[in-house]
C-alpha cells in the first residue's frame, strides 16, 4: 500500500469509528467498543508501517480546503521523522488505553459513548500530528481540546467533573487565542502556513519574537505550563484511562510537539527562548513541590506531568530538538504506564488515596506493582530506564551556554521528582500502620473477594506489560530516533551525567529514609513544616488567586454590563417609550372627536395654502 | 441555464402558500402545514438549482429578470443573484423549511400563523434577490412587519412589550433608511433605482457619500443587531415562538447585514471607507459586550439572543474591514450563524414546548434524560464557540485574518472575545445540560424521528460546510472580488 | 359667458356645500353638503373642457364616473347613517364622538 | 347676460340655499333636488346634454329619493338644533373665507380661455366609444365599486340575527 493510503486509513479509521459508535451503536455498547478497538488497531498498525517504511525525504499529500481572496488553506498529511514517531506513539498508546478501558469501563453505563470519544480524540490527535500546515494544526489543536472536554467531563452528573472540563477548555482556550493571533501574524508576514516552508524562512528579529511568543502562549495553555497549569490537576476528574491518554502522549504533549515542529522558528528568537527556559524551569520546580505533598495518586502523577512537560520545553528551549523530543516520547510511555497502574489500584480499591491503597494491600497486585516501580524509576531518571537517557540529554543540553540557574533548577526538579515518585512507591508497597500519615479515607477491604475480576484480567495487564517493556527498552532507541529526526545523538560523558544521577539517587535515598525503611514515620520532610506543606498542598494558592482575580473580574464586568444592558439600554429604550406615551396623552387632548371641527380646520389650512400658492402664482 | 424565471418562482412560492393558507378554512390545519412545507421544499430545491446553475467563474449578477413597475419614477421589478444572494437565498430556504417542520405541533391559530410566516419569507426572499433599491425597501418592510403579530400573538414572556419594542426599533431603522434611500435616488439624478447603475463609480461625490452612509449603515445596522442599537433583538428572540425566532435570528437579522453590504457599502464605497474605523469599533464592542452579557443571563433564549449580538458583531466587523477575506468571512458567518441560531432555537423550542420553562438554573443533567434532544443543543453550542468542523469556524477565521490586517487592535480584542464566548456557552452546558440529574424532568420525551428531521438537516448543513468550506467560499468570493485583497486602504 | 363665470358659480356652490358640512348637526344634511360639493366639481370639469379645447369626451366621462361614485358613496353613507341611528337613536353628528382623545 | 347661464345659476343658488338652511331635513332634500336640476341646466349650457340627463336621472331620481327613504326610516326629520349660532357663524366664516380666497384666485388667474368648443365634437357616440375602449378598465372597476357598495350597504344595515346563547344569558343579566 502506498504511503498516502496508509496515512488515510490511519486518520479516517478513528473518525469512522466515532460516528459509528456514537450514532450507529448508541444502544449497543459491545458493538461500539469493538468498532473503536478495531479502528485503534488499524491506526496503530498503519502508523507503525509508515514508521517502518520511512523515507529520508518528507512526503506531502494535500487537498485544498479554502482558496479565496488572500487565503489558501489545505488539508493533508506530512510524513517526516517528527510526525512519524509521534504518530506511532500516539496510535500505540491510544490502542493500549483502549484495550485497558475494556475492563476499566466494563460496568459503566456510558461506555459506548466513552469509546466513541476516545476515537474522536485519537482522530483529532493524529490529524494534528500529521498536519502539514499550521492551519490544520490549529484546527485539530482545537478539536483535541474539544474531545478532551467531553472526556474530562465524561461523568457529566458530577458537578466537579463538569467544572473541571469547563476549566480545562477555557484555560487552554486562553492559550489558543495567543496561538491564533500568532498564526494570523505569521500568515501575514510570510503568506504561507506550510510547516516546511515556514521552517525554512528567516525573519527580521522583532517580528519573530512577537510571533513565537504568541505561539508559546498557546503551548503554555495546552501543555499546562505556569501560569496556565491549574487546569491539569483538576482534569483528573475524568476516568483514569482518560488521564492516561490526555496527560501522557496526547493532549498535553501537543504543545511540546508544536514547539518541536517549529523548532527552527523558535531558534531565531533569542528573547522567546529565554522566556521559554524561565517558564519551563519554574514550572518544573513549582509543580514538583506540589507533587511532594499530594495524597491523591492521580494528582501526584498530574503534577509530575506538568513538571516533565517543563523538562521537555527546557530541552527544546535550550536548543536541543533531540533531547526534548526524546523525552516527549519516553515520557509518553512511562507516564501512560504509571497512570494505567494507578487506574488499576483505584479501580481495585476504590480510592485515590495513596496511603489507603498501601494499607489495603496495594502490593498484592503484583504485575501492577511491578509496572508502578519500573515506571516510577523511569520517571525518577534512574539508569538504565527510558527516562534516564532523555533527562540526561536535557540536563546536558542546558549545560552549554546557558546560565547556571537553569541547570540548578533542573537538578532541583529532578531531585524532587525522584523523591515524590519513590514516596508514592514506598507508600504503596511498604505500608506502615504505625506511621504518622493518615489517609483521607479508608479503603474498603478487598482481601479475598475479587468481585472486580469481571472476565479476564488480560485487557488490564497486557497494556501494562507492554508499556513496562517500553519503559525499560525505549531508552536504547535514542540513536534511531535521532536519525529519524535528522539529528546526531549526543552521548554525554559519565562525568557530565554524574550530578543528575547523584541528585536522583539522593532523592530516592531521602524517600527511603522518610517512607521506605521499616521504622519510617512516613511523614516527609516537607510535611514537618506545616506552613510549607499547606502552601504546596494548595498549589501555591494560585487557583484561589485566579478565582478571585480573573474569574471574579470577568464576572464583575459581566455583571456591570448586564446592569448596563438592563438599566441603560433597555431602560433607555423604555424611557423613550414612556416619554412618547406621555406626549401622546397630552396631544390626545386636542382630539375633541368633533368631526366638523376637524374638517373645518383642515379646509381652512388647505384654503390658506391654496390662497398663498394661487396669489403667488398670479403675481 | 434555462429561461424559466426561477428567481420569481422562488419569490412567489411563499406568497402562493400565503394565499392558499388565507383561503383555506381554519380547521384544515394539517393541510395548511403540508402546503407550507411543500412551499419550503420548493424554495429549497430551487435554491439548490440556482446554486448549481450560477456560473461562479463568470461572477456578477445572473438570471436577471427585469419588468418596469412604476416607470415614471424609474422603479423596476428587477431580480438577479450574485454569489452573496445565492448563499443567502439558500439560507432562507433552509430556515423556512426547517422552521415549518419545527412548528409541526403548533395548535394555536395555525392558519394565521403560517400566513404571516409565508408573508415574512416572501419579503425576505424579495430583499435578497432584488436589484432595485425601491423594490428592495418594499420587500424589506414586507419582511419586517409580520414580526409584530407573530410575536404578539404566539409569543411568550412579555410578548406585547417585546413585539412593540421590536417594531419601534425597526421602524426607527426604516425612518433612517428611507431618507437615505431617497437621497440616493435624488442625488443620482432621479432616473433610476437600479443598484448596478447607482454603484457606478462617480455617481456620488465623496462628501455626499460620507453624509448619506451613516443613515444607511445605522438604518440597516439596527436590524442587524448592531451595538448599541441591539436591545430589541434579545427581547424579541425571547418572546417569539420557535420558528419565528429561527427566522428572526436566522434570516431577518441577515437582511440588515445584507443591506449594509449591498447598498451602503456597494453604492457608497468612499463613505464606507471613511466610516469603517468608527463602525468597526462599535462592532468589536458588540462582540465582547454580547459575550459578557450572555454570561449573566439565566434564560436559555436570552443567552442565545446575546450570543447573536456577539456573532453579528463578527459579521459587522468583517464587513467593515472592506477587504475581500473579511467580507467573505462576514457573508459566510451570516450563513453559518443563520443555520446555527435556527438550530439553537429549534433545540430550545423543543425543550420549552414540553417544560414551559427556560431558566437554565432549573435544569440539570438533561443529557441523561433526553440525549438526542440535548445533543442538538450541544452541537449548536459547539458551533457557537467556533469549534473547527463547524461552518462558523471558517467564517470567524476569515474575518479575524482580515481584521488583524486592517485593525490589529480591534482584531485582537475580538479574538480575545472568543474566550468569553466559550465561557458563557460552557456555563449553559454545565448548568443545564450536564450536572446532576433533576428528577423534575423525568417525564420529558425525545423528539420523534419526524421532529428530528429539521434539526438533523441544520446540523448536516453546519457540518457539511465545516468540512467542505471551499464550496461556500468559492461561491461568495465570486461576488466579493470588487473588494481589495489587501483590505481597506487606511 | 366666460369660463370665470362658471368657475365662480362652482365655487359658490362648493362654499355652500362646505357651510352645510360644517354647520349642520344632521348627518343627512352633511351628506347633502357633500353632494353639493361634488356637483361643484363636476361643473368645473365641464367648464374647463368646454372653454379650453381639451379632449372632447374626457370631461363628460369623468363627470359620469363622479356621478357613479357619488351614487355608491351615498348608498354606503346612508347605510351607515341608518346603522348609527339604530345604535344611538340619533343621527346628530355630535353624538358620535368616539374618536375623542 | 345670457339666459342659458343666469337661469341655471338662479336655480342652483336658490336650491342650494334651501338645502343648506332648512332645518326640516325633508325640505333640505327637496332643495338639493332643485339645485341639482339647476346643475343639469348648467351642463346643458356647457354643451353636454348626455351628462345633463344622467345628472337628473341619477341624482334627482336616485340619490335624492334614497335620502328621502333614509329620512323616513330614521324617523328623525329635524333634530333639535342646539348651540346653533356660534357654530353657524364659524362655518359661515370658513366657507366665506374659502369663497373669497377662491374668487381671488379665479379672478387673478389667466386661463387663456376664449372661444367656445363646437358642440358637434361632444357626440354621445364618442363618449360611448371612449367609455368602452379607452376607459374600459375604469368603467369596469366603477361597476365593481357600485356592486360592492350595494352589497356593502345591505350588509351594513342588515339586522344581526339574535343568537340563542344571548337569550340564555339575558335573564341572568336582568337578575343582576
Amino acid at each position: 500500500m502506498s504511503h498516502s493510503t496508509l496515512g488515510l486509513i490511519c486518520l479516517l479509521a478513528p473518525l469512522t469509528a466515532f460516528f459509528t459508535a456514537l450514532v450507529g451503536f448508541r444502544n449497543n455498547h459491545r458493538a461500539a467498543m469493538a468498532t473503536v478497538l478495531l479502528s485503534g488497531l488499524a491506526s496503530a498498525l498503519c502508523a507503525l508501517l509508515l514508521l517502518a517504511q520511512h523515507s529520508p525525504q518528507p512526503e506531502l499529500v494535500t487537498r485544498s480546503w479554502i482558496h479565496a481572496g488572500g487565503v489558501d488553506i489545505y488539508f493533508g498529511l506530512l510524513l517526516d521523522g517528527k510526525t512519524l514517531i509521534m504518530g506511532a506513539v500516539v496510535a500505540v498508546i491510544t490502542l493500549c488505553i483502549q484495550t485497558y478501558s475494556l475492563n476499566y469501563m466494563a460496568t459503566d453505563p456510558g461506555r459506548g459513548r466513552f469509546f466513541a470519544f476516545l476515537a474522536l480524540f485519537e482522530w483529532a490527535m493524529l490529524c494534528f500530528v500529521y498536519s502539514p500546515s499550521l492551519m490544520q494544526t490549529f484546527v485539530f489543536w482545537e478539536l483535541v481540546g474539544l474531545a478532551s472536554f467531553f472526556l474530562i467531563g465524561f461523568w457529566y452528573s458530577k458537578p466537579s467533573a463538569v467544572a473541571a472540563a469547563k476549566k480545562a477548555f477555557i484555560m487552554t482556550r486562553i492559550g489558543d487565542v495567543g496561538l491564533f493571533i500568532g498564526l494570523i501574524l505569521l500568515f501575514q508576514s510570510t503568506h504561507t502556513l506550510d510547516i516546511l516552508r515556514l521552517n525554512a524562512t528567516h525573519f527580521e528579529t522583532t517580528r519573530i519574537e512577537l510571533i513565537t511568543l504568541l505561539l508559546f502562549v498557546g503551548i503554555v495553555g495546552k501543555s499546562a505550563q505556569f501560569p496556565l497549569h491549574t487546569w491539569l490537576p483538576d482534569a483528573m476528574e475524568g476516568p483514569t484511562p482518560v488521564s492516561a491518554l490526555l496527560h501522557s502522549a496526547t493532549m498535553v504533549a501537543a504543545g511540546v510537539f508544536l514547539f518541536a515542529r517549529f523548532h527552527n522558528l523558535f531558534m531565531q528568537a533569542e528573547l522567546t527562548l529565554t522566556i521559554v527556559l524561565c517558564i519551563a524551569t519554574f514550572t518544573a520546580v513549582l509543580s514538583s513541590t506540589m507533587a511532594m505533598v499530594a495524597k491523591d495518586m492521580k494528582r501526584v502523577l498530574a503534577y509530575s506531568s506538568i513538571s516533565q512537560l517543563g523538562f521537555m520545553l527546557m530541552g527544546l528551549g535550550a536548543g536541543s530538538l533531540f533531547a526534548g523530543y526524546f523525552h516527549l516520547v519516553t515520557h509518553a510511555v512511562f507516564k501512560a504506564l504509571l497512570f494505567l497502574c494507578a487506574g488499576a489500584y483505584i479501580h481495585h480499591y476504590e480510592t485515590n488515596d495513596i496511603i489507603a491503597i498501601g494499607r489495603a494491600g496495594g502490593r498484592k497486585l503484583r504485575i501492577v506493582t511491578a509496572g508502578l516501580v519500573i515506571g516510577g524509576a523511569a520517571l525518577a531518571g534512574l539508569p538504565p530506564l527510558a527516562g534516564f537517557f532523555s533527562k540526561e540529554l536535557i540536563i546536558g543540553s542546558l549545560g552549554h551556554g546557558h546560565p547556571r540557574i537553569f541547570v540548578i533548577g533542573a537538578l532541583l526538579a529532578s531531585f524532587m521528582t525522584a523523591y515524590y515518585t519513590f514516596r508514592m512507591i514506598f507508600l504503596v508497597t511498604r505500608p506502615n500502620a504505625d506511621s504518622e500519615a493518615s489517609p483521607d479515607q479508608e479503603a474498603p477491604d478487598h482481601e479475598a473477594d475479587d468481585h472486580h475480576a469481571e472476565g479476564s484480567l488480560l485487557p488490564t495487564h497486557a497494556p501494562i506489560v507492554l508499556l513496562t517493556l517500553g519503559a525499560i527498552g525505549l531508552g536504547f532507541l535514542g540513536d534511531s530516533i535521532a536519525r529519524l529526526l535528522g539529528q546526531s545523538a549526543h552521548h554525554p560523558a559519565l562525568a557530565e551525567m554524574a550530578p543528575a544521577i547523584g541528585v536522583a539517587c539522593f532523592g530516592v535515598l531521602l524517600a527511603w529514609l522518610d517512607f521506605g525503611r521499616s521504622a519510617a514515620a512516613q511523614n516527609g520532610f516537607v510535611s514537618r513544616m506545616p506552613a510549607v506543606r499547606r502552601l504546596f498542598e494548595q498549589g501555591w494558592y494560585l487557583d484561589a488567586l485566579y478565582k478571585k482575580l480573573f474569574v471574579g473580574l470577568a464576572q464583575a464586568i459581566a455583571g456591570l454590563l448586564f446592569g448596563l444592558e438592563n438599566r441603560g439600554f433597555d431602560g433607555g429604550a423604555d424611557g423613550i417609550a414612556s416619554g412618547t406615551r406621555a406626549a401622546g396623552r397630552t396631544a390626545a387632548k386636542a382630539q375633541t372627536g368633533r368631526l366638523q371641527l376637524y374638517i373645518g380646520t383642515s379646509i381652512l389650512l388647505f384654503a390658506a395654502a391654496a390662497l398663498y400658492i394661487g396669489l403667488g402664482a398670479s403675481r | 441555464m434555462s429561461d424559466m424565471p426561477i428567481l420569481s418562482i422562488i419569490l412567489l412560492a411563499p406568497l402562493v402558500a400565503f394565499l392558499i393558507t388565507v383561503v383555506l378554512p381554519e380547521a384544515q390545519t394539517q393541510l395548511i402545514k403540508i402546503i407550507n412545507a411543500v412551499a419550503g421544499l420548493t424554495t429549497l430545491v430551487l435554491a439548490l438549482v440556482v446554486w448549481a446553475s450560477y456560473d461562479k467563474d463568470l461572477g456578477g449578477y445572473q438570471m436577471i429578470e427585469d419588468v418596469p413597475w412604476v416607470p415614471d419614477f424609474g422603479i423596476h421589478y428587477t431580480v438577479a443573484v450574485d454569489g452573496i444572494s445565492v448563499v443567502l437565498t439558500m439560507l432562507t430556504a433552509i430556515v423556512f423549511l426547517t422552521g415549518v417542520l419545527s412548528m409541526w405541533t403548533l395548535e394555536k391559530r395555525v392558519k394565521e400563523y403560517f400566513a404571516f410566516m409565508g408573508l415574512l419569507v416572501f419579503g425576505v426572499f424579495g430583499v435578497f434577490i432584488s436589484l432595485d433599491i425601491f423594490v428592495f425597501f418594499f420587500f424589506y418592510e414586507v419582511a419586517v412587519l409580520p414580526m409584530y403579530p407573530l410575536i404578539a400573538i404566539w409569543g411568550s414572556t412579555r410578548k406585547e412589550y417585546s413585539a412593540m419594542k421590536l417594531t419601534i426599533f425597526l421602524m426607527v431603522g426604516s425612518a433612517l433608511l428611507f431618507p437615505g434611500l431617497i437621497a440616493l435616488f435624488v442625488e443620482s439624478g432621479g432616473h433610476t433605482w437600479n443598484l448596478v447603475a447607482l454603484s457606478q463609480a462617480g455617481t456620488f461625490s465623496e462628501s455626499t457619500q460620507i453624509f448619506i452612509y451613516p443613515f444607511l449603515y445605522i438604518g440597516f445596522g439596527i436590524l442587524a443587531g448592531m451595538w448599541p442599537f441591539h436591545s430589541w433583538s434579545p427581547t424579541g428572540h425571547v418572546a417569539a415562538p420557535t420558528a419565528v425566532s429561527m427566522l428572526h435570528a436566522g434570516v431577518l437579522m441577515k437582511l440588515g447585514a445584507f443591506g449594509i453590504l449591498r447598498i451602503a457599502i456597494g453604492v457608497l464605497p468612499l463613505g464606507a471607507a471613511y466610516w469603517a474605523p468608527t463602525f468597526a469599533v462599535l462592532a468589536t464592542i458588540g462582540i465582547v459586550y454580547g459575550a459578557f452579557v450572555a454570561m449573566r443571563q439565566t434564560d436559555f433564549k436570552y443567552v442565545i439572543g446575546f450570543s447573536s449580538v456577539s456573532h453579528m458583531g463578527i459579521v459587522l466587523l468583517g464587513l467593515n474591514t472592506l477587504g475581500v477575506d473579511g467580507v467573505n468571512g462576514a457573508v459566510f458567518q451570516m450563513f453559518a450563524h443563520g443555520i446555527m441560531t435556527a438550530l439553537f432555537f429549534s433545540a430550545v423550542g423543543f425543550i420549552y414546548d414540553q417544560t414551559h420553562d427556560r431558566d437554565i438554573r432549573h435544569f440539570g443533567g438533561l443529557v441523561g434524560q433526553i440525549p438526542v434532544a440535548t445533543s442538538f443543543f450541544i452541537l449548536a453550542a459547539l458551533c457557537g464557540m467556533g469549534v473547527p468542523g463547524f461552518a462558523s469556524f471558517w467564517a470567524e477565521l476569515l474575518v479575524f485574518i482580515e481584521a488583524i490586517r486592517v485593525f490589529p487592535v480591534l482584531g485582537m480584542v475580538a479574538i480575545v472575545g472568543l474566550v468569553f464566548t466559550a465561557a458563557y456557552v460552557l456555563r449553559v452546558l454545565g448548568l443545564a445540560i450536564f450536572g446532576p440529574k433533576n428528577s423534575d424532568w423525568d417525564e420529558l420525551v425525545e423528539p420523534t424521528p419526524f421532529l428530528s428531521i429539521p434539526r438533523i438537516m441544520l446540523i448536516a448543513v453546519l457540518l457539511f460546510f465545516g468540512f467542505v468550506p471551499s464550496l461556500m467560499v468559492d461561491m461568495i468570493s465570486s461576488a466579493t472580488h470588487i473588494f481589495s485583497a489587501a483590505g481597506a486602504s487606511l | 359667458m366666460t369660463l370665470e363665470a362658471y368657475l365662480l358659480l362652482a365655487l359658490l356652490l362648493f362654499s355652500m356645500g362646505l357651510y352645510a358640512v360644517l354647520a349642520r348637526h344632521n348627518l343627512i344634511a352633511i351628506l347633502i353638503g357633500v353632494e353639493l360639493m361634488l356637483n361643484a366639481a363636476n361643473i368645473n370639469f365641464l367648464a374647463f373642457n368646454y372653454f379650453l379645447h381639451l379632449d372632447p369626451a374626457m370631461a363628460q366621462i369623468i363627470v359620469l364616473f363622479v356621478i357613479g361614485l357619488a351614487a355608491a358613496e351615498a348608498a354606503i353613507a346612508l347605510a351607515i347613517i341608518l346603522k348609527l341611528y339604530r345604535k344611538h337613536q340619533s343621527i346628530d353628528v355630535d353624538a358620535m364622538r368616539e374618536l375623542r382623545g | 347676460m345670457n339666459i342659458a347661464f343666469t337661469l341655471p345659476f338662479a336655480v342652483i343658488v336658490i336650491g342650494a340655499f334651501l338645502a343648506v338652511t332648512r332645518s326640516n331635513i325633508l325640505h333640505a332634500v327637496f332643495g338639493l333636488a332643485i339645485s341639482l336640476v339647476g346643475v343639469a341646466g348648467a351642463f346643458l349650457a356647457l354643451g353636454s346634454p348626455f351628462t345633463a340627463v344622467m345628472e337628473v336621472l341619477i341624482y334627482v331620481g336616485g340619490i335624492a329619493v334614497t335620502m328621502i327613504f333614509a329620512v323616513m326610516l330614521s324617523s328623525v326629520s329635524s333634530p333639535a338644533e342646539r348651540g346653533g349660532f356660534l357654530r353657524k357663524s364659524l362655518a359661515a366664516l370658513v366657507a366665506g373665507l374659502f369663497l373669497a380666497g377662491g374668487s381671488l384666485i379665479i379672478v387673478n388667474a389667466d386661463f387663456g380661455a376664449g372661444n367656445h368648443l363646437s358642440t358637434d365634437a361632444w357626440s354621445i357616440q364618442a363618449v360611448g366609444r371612449d367609455l368602452l375602449d379607452r376607459f374600459n378598465l375604469a368603467f369596469e372597476s366603477l361597476s365593481l365599486v357600485l356592486l360592492l357598495a350595494i352589497v356593502g350597504a345591505i350588509v351594513i344595515v342588515r339586522r344581526e340575527p339574535v343568537l340563542p346563547a344571548d337569550q340564555d344569558d339575558a335573564p341572568e343579566e336582568e337578575a343582576a
